[in-house]
């Protein structure tokens, strides 16, 4: 069983890394997301201290939400997702394994940079910490919610718009306790209580997640 | 030793206020071959979905070895390769690549490297499947089936952009695999070459 | 009689709410029972097609 | 009853004839307890003392927010059933849950800006409960988007199903994230529709109001469901028969 799941997860990221420019476009989203406020609000440090909780998260959704689009699409365009769903392994995990993967993908670059975008924020000493940190705990969540949009709405075929219609009212709460982590922390209050909520919330998506986006795909694919 | 076998009994699909199919009933049993014809556009391929498990019928059940395939106790996909018109390579794997994921039945080398050498196969084995022709693609997708040790293979047009040697070759394979007690579901077209079919369920008249 | 309109200066915002509450709600009612109208006469069609 | 009879509802023709006959009753009973509600809310209850004649907007504001919470926990809860048993009637239900539920939703909203525009100053200062509405607006025009963008019908239900279940259990999760954010944000502001202690006869219009809206929620409901169950149905006997009656009566 494990060695199956390493199987897909293994090709999963060899493929996704074959579709390089996809990963490098939402990274590059990200990125430029990023930038725009500094370019646009001027280079002051309390306002730009002020704003990069928000931003950083914004960054994020949309990255996510751009790249979830691919993760289920060309595997249903192909036909190899319905053979997945007839296999003897459970979908669930199989799907998990899945997403943790494009997880790995795509969310890992953007927590790699973000400390070097919080430091031209002029965050400065833990507080840079407490940005991956807040990162590394929201995207998995992000990442889960994005693919259920993804798994309803892969057989439709414009999905971009309503994607983020499903996206942003349910990752909201994410959205909420990221950004007050990141502004926690740069005003120095002890970040930790939004911290474990977006942990708690990692962990109620990453379980209870996959489930219904296998439930999805069995739907989707019909 | 089980006796493997299908029973399908009335089944029937609509979509929207639409009827593709309706009151399709057999049974299969070890080393028989059901042959599913009609003209383009009679649901065969909604048909086939539906023996899968892929798509949901609006009534009827599919039985198989006496328990309902929706059954938790059923093992049916344990049984079951489907190949349909879309080959499930994914382009970005090269076709050994693509092959080495399917990742049951441990098949021994010795029929791995016969059924490639037969299709023509070997020499592509490290080319990028976008890379390859449909032929190809769908050789590579054919000896993923004719590899997988299942019992029920379902083919929709088995032979379907295949050269003549890819043909005779696959044709033998199934009667094969019928001889050694398989169960194979099987769509055509009228004019494709196809095996004798031990019955056949014409969805033009249904 | 005018003092309820005026509503003690808040007139506007009562009144409206109400006027707003009630006007969304009969529309609500007409789309519905449109609906089913429409729908009357699609099965009606639906049938005759059918005695063809 | 019996869990038989419970059983039975789901069969769509006497489901269909359940939402006919009981459709007039509840729209007819919901205007008069609308009527009766309007004017002890309009012109019995004395002014509030803080507030004065505006908090009047409450007995509009209020029942829209609860039926239009009330809806979407119907149409999950209709989604799971339709989800489990594959029923029509349960996925008609919810269906028609979505548009009926999105309007009390745009009702709440409304109200509650008319009723902040004198009380704050500005129509929207991202009070809690307001934005919790906004965000079940949002998750009823998904849901509605995506079940219009799934020609299937079968599979559209039970797509948006999922939906609905999900929305469902999101929403606890969404309010109280909106709340402790805003008790972050705004603790200043007043902000609570809901006195701890409220006049008698402040309450009973309000009381009044909530049923007659849900009754009204109830007759909506039964007419788009009867209509989305014809639609469904179209090819079975019974409501051929039915309808085809119908135009013989008439």
């Amino acid at each position: 069983m494990m060695k199956v799941l390493r199987i897909i997860f293994l090709k999963d990221l060899k493929v996704s890394l074959r579709r390089w420019s996809d990963l490098l476009t939402s990274f590059i989203l990200f990125v430029l997301v990023c930038l725009i406020f500094p370019l646009t609000l001027g280079n002051d440090p309390s306002l730009l201290l002020k704003i990069i909780g928000p931003v950083m998260l914004v960054a994020a959704l949309l990255a996510t939400l751009l790249a979830m689009q691919n993760i289920f699409r060309p595997d249903v365009l192909n036909g190899s997702l319905e053979q997945l769903t007839l296999n003897t392994y459970p979908l669930t995990l199989i799907i998990c394994t899945k997403i943790f993967s494009f997880w790995a993908i795509t969310s890992l670059p953007l927590i790699l940079i973000s400390g070097f975008i919080a430091s031209s924020y002029y965050v400065t000493g833990n507080s840079i910490l407490i940005v991956i940190l807040t990162l590394l705990l929201s995207t998995p969540s992000l990442v889960h919610i994005s693919a259920l949009a993804a798994a309803l709405t892969v057989a439709i075929r414009y999905p971009g718009a309503l994607m983020a219609l499903i996206i942003i009212p349910l990752s909201l709460p994410i959205m909420i306790f990221g950004a007050k982590a990141i502004e926690f922390s740069i005003s120095g209050i002890d970040a930790s209580a939004p911290l474990y909520f977006l942990l708690g919330m990692m962990f109620f998506t990453c379980s209870l997640g996959p489930v219904v986006t296998a439930a999805a795909i069995k739907i989707s694919i019909d | 030793m089980t006796q493997y076998n299908l029973q399908i009994n009335f089944l029937e699909l609509y979509r929207n206020d639409d009827r593709i199919f309706s009151e399709i009933s057999f049974h299969l049993s070890e080393g028989q071959h059901l042959l599913i014809s009609g003209a383009n556009g009679t649901g065969k391929t909604s048909l086939l979905r539906v023996i899968c498990g892929l798509t949901i019928p609006t009534g009827g059940t599919i039985v198989w070895n006496q328990l309902a395939t929706n059954n938790i106790d059923c093992h049916y996909h344990e049984h079951l390769a489907y190949l349909g018109h879309k080959n499930a390579l994914i382009p970005e794997l090269t076709a050994r690549e693509n092959l080495e994921y399917t990742f049951e039945g441990n098949r021994s080398m010795n029929r791995t490297s016969s059924v490639l050498e037969a299709f023509g196969l070997n020499k592509y084995l490290d080319q990028y499947a976008e890379k390859l022709s449909n032929g190809q693609i769908r050789k590579v997708a054919l000896s993923r089936i004719l590899l997988s040790e299942k019992t029920l293979w379902i083919l929709d047009e088995p032979v379907a952009n295949l050269d003549t040697s890819g043909t005779q070759f696959l044709l033998a394979e199934m009667q094969a695999h019928l001889d050694q007690g398989g169960m194979l579901i099987t769509t055509s077209n009228l004019n494709d070459q196809t095996l004798k079919p031990n019955s056949e369920i014409n969805l033009d008249k249904a | 009689m005018p003092d309820i309109f005026a509503m003690d200066g808040y007139g506007f915002y009562v009144w409206g709410s109400v006027l707003v509450s009630i006007a969304v709600l009969i529309i609500n009612w007409i789309t519905a029972h449109k609906k089913f109208k429409s729908t009357i006469n699609e099965v009606k069609s639906f049938i005759s097609k059918g005695k063809e | 009853m019996n869990l038989k009879s419970i059983y039975k509802l789901g069969s769509p023709p006497l489901f269909y004839k359940l939402c006919i006959v009981l459709e007039p009753w509840f729209l007819i009973s919901s205007i008069l307890l609308i009527a009766v509600g309007m004017y002890g809310g309009l012109f019995v209850a004395p002014p509030d003392y803080q507030m004065g004649d505006a908090f009047r907007i409450i007995y509009f504001h209020v029942p829209s927010a609860y039926v239009s919470m009330m809806a979407y926990v119907y149409m999950a809860t209709s989604a799971i059933i339709g989800l489990i048993w594959r029923s029509n009637v349960a996925f008609s239900l919810a269906k028609s849950c979505a548009p009926i539920g999105a309007s009390f939703t745009f009702l709440a909203l409304i109200t509650g800006m008319l009723w902040g525009k004198p009380m704050w100053g500005t129509a929207w200062v991202w009070d809690a409960r307001l934005t919790s509405e906004l965000i079940l607006l949002f998750l009823y025009l998904a849901y509605i988007m995506l079940h219009l963008s799934i020609p299937d019908r079968s599979k559209a239900d039970r797509a948006t199903a999922l939906l609905a279940i999900v929305g469902v259990v999101n929403i606890p999760i969404i309010h109280y994230s909106v709340v402790w954010w805003n008790t972050l944000h705004q603790a200043s502001t007043i902000s609570k529709f809901a006195k701890p202690s409220i006049a008698t006869e402040m309450l009973w219009p309000l009381i009044i109001m909530i049923l007659g809206y849900t009754l009204l929620f109830a007759a909506f409901l039964a007419k788009r469901t009867a209509a989305e169950l014809a639609v469904r149905e179209k090819r079975t006997r019974w409501l051929q028969t039915l309808i085809v009656g119908d135009k013989n009566n008439a």
